[in-house]
């Protein structure tokens, strides 16, 4: 890592890693809109592009594990929904507990409903599109029928929690470090250990992924596990940013955890993407939603732009793996 | 290759065909015909006596919602009073298309009374209208559908009277001038589209001529795109003295942005919210005072007039009276229109006396 | 003499497999011995590849038992097989396409530095050393997708390698390989077996089988026939113990004038795959395409079928130019292609014997532009009674048909269409000696009805034996075009690497 | 193995759920008050006739082993869009065939992404998903156009002669028909479970799978658009969010209906009786008075079964197979 020559490969490998795409729209986003309203980087502005992409970027990067190998979490939206809950009932009944236990415990009930996917897809071998497209309708009812309206509010709960929403550290908000350690840890794992290659191999190609001796049904129950502990934790941040949690939480937000990760670069079909990519791609749509505002764009258009977004960033990537190919083709015969 | 050229070629053919076919004549908007309108009929009789055993169904926009749970409570204590059947149904998501299957349920139910609030205003037109054909009483409340869908319509305020409370509260909290700007809940939703309609009439008056609104955002009843929004709003309009949000969420999503950046104290934030929601907030200064009439009481008065119209004491016409347990007496006004009263404003004094 | 008497160092022992009413392997047994390369023949459909799975730990044997070195292999499924020591080369490379070459060697015995981390470094330096070995150069990094069939074959046999297998069991290693490389894959093979491995090689290449091992098992129908050294017996010997009876003659050419050109190519060129391709068949001729695998021979009848597109040059089919990249202009204007790839190209593995029959005719067999079922079941019978097709019910899956018998499937299905122009790539790939002699039955009688034939083929007996005409290819080129009297196998090998100019 | 098994149970699937359809039928008209009256048939019908009608397309879609979400946001844009040129006063008749044919538009805009760029449809329809709606309300904004003759709306719920079965209904059965008709008994149809199970084997065979996908994405644009006709005419509503997050109700009837995520199985009947299911289900629950969350669970829970259990009794039978041979 010394030398002129290893930071010349850094370059060169930023700029053909699909990351560098998100960083340069991202930071193309940013000038436009800085130019027409300079304060957007303000320290609380920038704070507060953090705080609102933390929850999206821990349910994207819980996404992505599961992405990778070939499957997908359609009920990250109802776990999401039913930790917050979960949690503000745990705080507003007994104040006392500390907020560590409270995380812990809101990570743990979304394990669980990650358990119940994990076993359906994997032990049933069963379509996990299916079978998550079912199990969003049935955790949001659960949800439903546990809250029965009941709405959390700020004031039922303690304070020393809801801190873990505003508190920052030098400035940083605390959600943000939450959120940038999960990907940290899962993007160091997927790319350094076995288990997390493994999770490649089977959503590169199943069948030889089986015939290779990876316990394919063990990876996938446990991705699916990971993803409903950080649509889990999502939840419990989403409870102490918010202050105020209904049977409703997080209605919806699986197409945007989904796009997040596409943006991402995370091949729908799995096999690649990193969750780097996809804490980028979160933290792009947030922040064109931010920028809209700011901009003062008509928000009728702000669904739009993500969708032709979604679009550009699957057109590109495919456009990139044609390039690739023809390069290959190209020296292959030279080989030859 | 040439096959593939004749059946586009056909298919042009066709299409042009229809177009010219479709062009000449057909129905425009001014050949429009218009329902026959079944207004108020038959005779009212004020000293019928409440009928007991009145099945009256609740169906607000969306089940499990804090605010209709609330408000549906309020029905369900009037009910009560009155010994009618009382029961809550409605979609967990808000949508005309899922109320209109579950007025039709409630139609096919014999209910004698239907107390709805429209997800809009003319898509459960047709099933409120063949329900009642069916001998329901239909009493809206919180949002109207048009007049003549429905026998009467229990309004927690009027229009008018909330927009000049909003115009009212902020211009107390900004020093009577100043930009403000307006965090909506939907672009369609009707409610708020009204009051802030009147909002910007009310303030052509001369002694509000020192505030403008600068913007209308729309945070959709969303937590995340409320606190997006009003990052938004203090980003692009530095000098901005105030916000109104006259929906629930947006404005506790206001508050509890402000509470914890540096605007707090500094922006003032007014709106419609629910005392236990803003209550945090009006006691760490972040909101001076905010208004909202009590949701409860209005799904009491709704019950209360659904059980007079089934009763034969009212028929929605305007200047009927109808007594309302607790609440005493209510006139019908034009169109149908049962008013709750004005909005109660909360602040740092009162805010403790209530719990919804 | 003594390894008689030795243990084996693998034994299959009674071992039987059913899929539904079928029975694919009944009460085999046979030992490896370290040291030595085992060859395992027999037809197609005669349980060799059930016996690998079964090797592999994909299968579970019904019945009897796998035991290493005495012990009864666990029922964990392919990692127990790779625990106890046996690394298998599948006949379909089994690649992770998004992952590097590298990876694809060690996964899962990725080398692991601090922390359970994967060592990177280590990683691709024990890869160059494995291809070192092999003596070829790939380089590791790159991803898998795109890598030439060979180049897959050999990372295969890198990662076989790489796992320090005491049982190296290979399915049709090489099928896809070129003579050079085949000799590199032997040299290590027999490295392997000096070290005491054991090796279980199948193949449908006596000459190979004769050079490389020590002993071989015959297998028919799902049975054992014998187990012998190399060296008690003949090429006929073991022929006739596959098949269970003489076979008549493998290359049953027909004479025939040939008619009018057929189908004619012009300066056909594919960017970086093939360039300024030339030829025309007649009917009633056979044109062989030979070349080595990798000469862009499949690229060129992909282009003419209009599979893939083509950036100059062009088709005529009976004087009638084809547009490009369109099959179904191809096929309407009476040409045929049974394609290399049996199981991904040729079959919809998923559907019934009847609806893959029946898939290249559905206008036809329409009425009124309505299907009703009869008539493509009449067509389907018909077809698969031509061509004697060993099937349960028409309504059965083909993917449950042996390979031979899928292979006519596809034939079936283009015969059906009465092509003008038949082409076939690799028609005979992993069939089993007495299918072979059919298919090529088959085609000789073609030509000789009148259709123009253009075959691609890596077995110089086949192109010899079959063909009026021979061109060869040489890096996306043609390099010779020999009448039947001027090919022999070295004129093609000649041509095919590139030492003839025209 | 599995597969196998599957496909022995599943080719039987249709039937399996017109018995569950007709158990659920008896049962709910015994025990639910008003489930059995010609009124409440006309309720149920008019409530799936929308996802019914989308549902033909997709199914044809799905066994090619694509999918198309945009539907929902393809007939809310084409409600929006429906609703202005209303308001700008042309005759309603050219509306509905231009709202029609924009449909078709948007469905090419699917087919061209999936087909020229050979791009996944789920990523793509994903993305259409969120601009189409994104469009509807840039072009209809907050506004809804209520103001359609009465004649038309009420011709949407209108019913045939004795009262009990709409027209819509009616109507619908005709597009059912042809669609079910092309994918059982025509060559095309054929085809499409081909490409569907392998398409490279179907190109191999000289179908042309690139232009039969699409012309089933404009199908399923125009088919979408069609249904926002109804949908508007039905609630007298031209919103922009109209049938927001439909999708999800006819892609799970789709795979309740026995078609196959991964494309290669499935049949028009099947669909048919899966959403008249989940129609009929949620009907009679709703009049039993059950919550709307147990609804939801409910749902979930259908969608789930239909795929687990043809699994589990697959499994199950080559258990007992095996174990009988063994």
């Amino acid at each position: 890592m010394s030398g002129r020559g290893s930071v010349v490969g850094v370059v060169r490998r930023f700029w053909s890693a699909r990351e560098s795409g998100i960083v340069v729209a991202l930071v193309l986003l940013v000038l436009v809109t800085t130019v027409d309203s300079p304060n957007f980087l303000s320290p609380q502005s920038v704070r507060d592009l953090l705080l609102g992409a933390a929850i999206l970027v821990v349910l994207a990067v819980g996404q992505t594990v599961v992405v990778i190998s070939r499957n997908i979490d359609l009920s990250v939206g109802s776990v999401l929904g039913l930790v917050a809950f979960a949690t503000g009932k745990l705080l507003s009944s007994a104040p006392a507990t500390p907020t560590a236990v409270a995380v812990l415990l809101g990570v743990g009930l979304g394990a669980v409903c990650g358990v119940v996917n994990g076993v359906l897809v994997a032990a049933a071998r069963v379509p996990a599109l299916v079978i998550t497209l079912g199990t969003l309708y049935a955790f949001r009812g659960v949800d439903h029928s546990w809250a029965r309206g009941e709405q959390i509010n700020a004031s039922d709960m303690p304070r020393s929690f809801l801190g873990l929403g505003t508190w920052t550290v030098l400035g940083v908000p605390v959600l943000a470090i939450i959120a940038l350690t999960v990907v940290l840890a899962v993007g160091f794992y997927l790319r350094n250990y076995r288990s997390g290659r493994e999770l490649y191999a089977i959503g590169s190609e199943p069948a030889a992924a089986r015939l290779s001796g990876i316990p394919v049904g063990r990876r996938v129950f446990t991705s699916f596990v990971v993803c409903g502990a950080s649509a889990g934790l999502a939840g419990v941040l989403y409870a102490a940013r918010f202050g105020t949690v209904d049977a409703t939480a997080g209605t919806g937000i699986e197409l945007q955890v989904v796009a997040a990760a596409v943006v991402g670069g995370v091949a729908i079909f799995g096999g690649s993407g990193s969750a780097y990519g996809a804490a980028l791609g979160a933290l792009l749509l947030t922040t064109i939603g931010s920028s809209l505002a700011v901009l003062r764009i008509n928000p009728f258009w702000q669904q739009a732009v993500v969708g032709g977004l979604i679009l550009a960033a699957i057109g590109l990537d495919r456009l990139l793996a044609v390039r690739a190919a023809n390069r290959l083709r190209g020296r292959s015969s030279h080989d030859a | 290759m040439s096959q593939h050229q004749r059946t586009v070629r056909v298919g042009l053919i066709a299409v042009l065909a229809l177009l010219v076919t479709a062009a000449c004549g057909g129905t425009t908007r001014g050949s429009g015909d218009s329902p026959t309108s079944n207004r108020a009929t038959g005779s009212a009789n004020p000293d019928a006596a409440l009928v007991e055993g009145l099945d009256v169904a609740f169906l607000p926009k969306q089940v499990n919602n804090p605010y209709f749970t609330v408000a549906d409570g309020g029905g369900k204590a009037a009910t009560e009073e009155f010994k009618g059947s009382y029961k809550e149904v409605g979609p967990s998501e808000a949508s005309a298309s899922s109320q209109v299957s579950y007025i039709n349920t409630l139609s096919q139910q014999q209910t004698d009374v239907i107390v709805t609030s429209a997800n809009d205003p003319n898509a459960i037109c047709g099933a409120l209208t063949s329900a009642r054909q069916a001998g329901a009483k239909v009493v809206t409340f919180d949002s109207d559908t048009k007049p003549e869908c429905r026998d009467v319509f229990v309004n927690q305020a009027t229009a008018e009277g909330i927009a000049k409370n909003q115009v009212e509260l902020i211009s107390a909290q900004i020093g009577g001038a100043g930009k403000i700007a307006i965090l909506s809940a939907t672009p369609n939703a009707t409610n708020q589209n009204a009051w802030i309609e009147l909002m910007r009439e009310e303030l052509r008056k001369p002694e509000h001529a020192g505030i403008e609104i600068v913007t209308v955002a729309y945070g959709n009843d969303d937590d995340q795109k409320s606190f997006q929004e009003t990052q938004g709003l203090l980003r692009s309009y530095p000098d901005l003295k105030g916000i109104v949000s006259p929906t629930t969420v947006g404005v506790a999503a206001a508050a509890r942005y402000l509470s914890t950046s540096e605007y707090k104290g500094k922006v003032a934030l007014t709106g419609l919210g629910t005392p236990n929601q803003m209550r945090e907030f009006v006691k760490d200064g972040t909101v001076e005072a905010f208004a909202l009439w009590n949701p409860a009481d209005l799904g009491y008065l709704a019950a209360y007039a659904g059980a007079a119209l089934a009763s034969g004491r009212i028929t929605g016409a305007a200047g009927e009276e109808f007594e309302a347990g607790k609440l005493g007496e209510y006139t019908i006004g034009a169109d149908g229109v049962v008013v709750l009263g004005p909005p109660t404003v909360f602040d740092q004094g009162n805010i403790d006396q209530f719990d919804f | 003499m003594d390894r008689e008497r030795a243990a084996p160092l693998l034994e299959v022992r009674g071992v039987s497999k059913s899929f539904g009413a079928v029975a694919a392997v009944r009460e085999v047994s046979f030992p490896l011995y370290g040291g030595e390369a085992h060859a395992l023949v027999g037809e197609n459909g005669a349980g060799k590849s059930t016996i690998v799975k079964v090797l592999a730990g994909v299968h579970e044997p019904d019945t009897g038992a796998v035991l290493v070195d005495g012990q009864e292999l666990g029922s964990a499924g392919p990692a127990a097989a790779q625990a106890a020591g046996i690394a298998v080369i599948y006949q379909e490379p089994t690649l992770f396409p998004d992952l590097s070459v590298a990876e694809n060697i060690f996964m899962g015995r990725q080398p692991l530095g601090r922390f359970g981390r994967i060592d990177r470094a280590a990683m691709k330096a024990d890869a160059v050393r494995l291809f070192d070995r092999l003596g070829v150069r790939i380089d590791p990094e790159r991803p898998a997708r795109g890598l030439s069939i060979a180049d897959q074959q050999l990372v295969e046999i890198a990662k076989a390698l790489s796992s320090d297998a005491r049982v190296l069991v290979m399915d049709e290693p090489t099928a896809a390989l070129s003579g050079v490389e085949v000799e590199r894959l032997f040299a290590v093979v027999r490295a392997l077996c000096g070290q005491g491995a054991a090796v279980l090689f199948i193949s449908h290449r006596f000459d190979e089988v004769f050079s490389l091992c020590q002993r071989v098992t015959v297998m028919r129908d799902g049975g054992l026939v014998s187990t012998d050294p190399v060296a008690d017996l003949t090429v006929d010997q073991v022929v006739r113990r596959m098949v269970g009876r003489d076979v008549s003659t493998l290359f049953p050419k027909e004479e025939v004038e040939p008619g009018d050109v057929v189908l004619e190519v012009r300066g056909l060129t594919s960017r970086g795959v093939f360039a300024d391709i030339g030829f025309s068949v007649r009917a009633g001729e056979i044109v062989a395409l030979a070349g080595l695998v990798g000469a862009g021979r499949s690229e060129v009848v992909r282009a003419v079928f209009g599979i893939d597109r083509y950036d100059a040059g062009e088709v005529r089919v009976a004087g009638e130019r084809l547009p490009v990249g369109s099959p179904a202009a191809a096929v309407a204007s009476g040409v045929a292609l049974v394609p290399e790839d049996r199981r991904q190209q040729g079959l919809v593995m998923e559907l019934s014997i009847e609806r893959n029959a029946t898939l290249t005719r559905l206008k036809p067999l329409s009425r009124l532009g309505f299907l009703g079922g009869r008539a493509e079941r009449r067509a389907a019978r018909e077809w698969a009674r031509r061509l004697q097709v060993k099937y349960g019910r028409l309504s059965d899956v083909v993917g449950t048909l042996s390979g031979g018998n899928q292979q006519k499937v596809v034939l079936a299905k283009w015969l059906a269409t009465g092509p003008r122009v038949l082409i076939v790539d690799e028609p005979t790939r992993g069939i089993d000696v007495g299918t072979k002699a059919e298919v090529h039955r088959l085609l000789s009688r073609l030509a000789a009805d009148g259709v123009a034939v253009l075959m691609v083929s890596s077995e110089l007996p086949e192109v010899l034996g079959m063909a009026d005409r021979v061109l060869v290819m040489h890096e996306g080129r043609i390099t010779a075009s020999l009448s039947r009297a001027e090919a022999t196998e070295e004129s093609v090998m000649f041509a095919a690497t590139g030492q003839v100019a025209v | 193995m599995t597969r196998d098994a599957l496909r022995a149970v599943s080719t039987r699937w249709d039937t399996v759920l017109l018995v569950v359809l007709a158990a659920v039928v008896v049962t709910a008209g015994l025990l639910v008050d008003g489930f059995a009256s010609g009124r409440n048939l006309q309720f149920l019908l008019l409530d799936v006739v929308a996802i019914a009608l989308i549902a033909l397309p997709l199914t044809l879609i799905v066994i090619t082993g694509e999918i198309d979400l945009s539907v929902a946001s393809t007939l809310g844009l084409c409600s929006a869009v429906m609703g202005q040129l209303w308001v700008a006063g042309l005759s309603l008749e050219l509306v509905v065939v231009l709202v029609v044919g924009l449909g078709a538009v948007l469905g090419a805009v699917n087919a061209v992404f999936v087909t020229r760029f050979a791009l996944p449809s789920l990523a793509v329809t994903i993305g259409t998903l969120a601009a189409y709606r994104g469009l509807a309300f840039v072009v209809l904004g907050d506004q809804a156009v209520a103001d359609f003759p009465f004649s038309w709306t009420t011709a949407a719920s209108s019913t045939v002669a004795d009262g009990s079965v709409p027209w819509a209904a009616v109507v619908t059965l005709v597009p059912a028909v042809v669609f079910g008709v092309v994918l059982h008994a025509t060559p095309f149809g054929r085809s499409l479970y081909a490409m569907g199970n392998n398409a490279e084997a179907a190109a191999f065979s000289g179908i042309r799978v690139a232009r039969a996908k699409f012309w089933l994405f404009v199908a399923s644009g125009a088919v979408s658009g069609l249904a926002g006709v109804y949908w508007t005419l039905r609630f007298a509503s031209a919103r922009a969010d109209n049938a927001a997050g439909l999708e999800l109700a006819v892609v799970a009837a789709v795979l309740l209906g026995g078609v196959s995520i991964f494309g290669g199985r499935g049949t028009l009947l099947g669909v048919l009786a899966g959403v008249l299911l989940l129609g009929a289900v949620r009907n009679a629950l709703q009049l039993a008075d059950v919550a709307a969350d147990t609804l939801d669970v409910v749902t979930g829970g259908l969608l789930i079964a239909s795929v687990v259990v043809p699994n589990a009794v697959g499994l199950a039978r080559t258990r007992w197979r095996r174990r009988r041979t063994a």
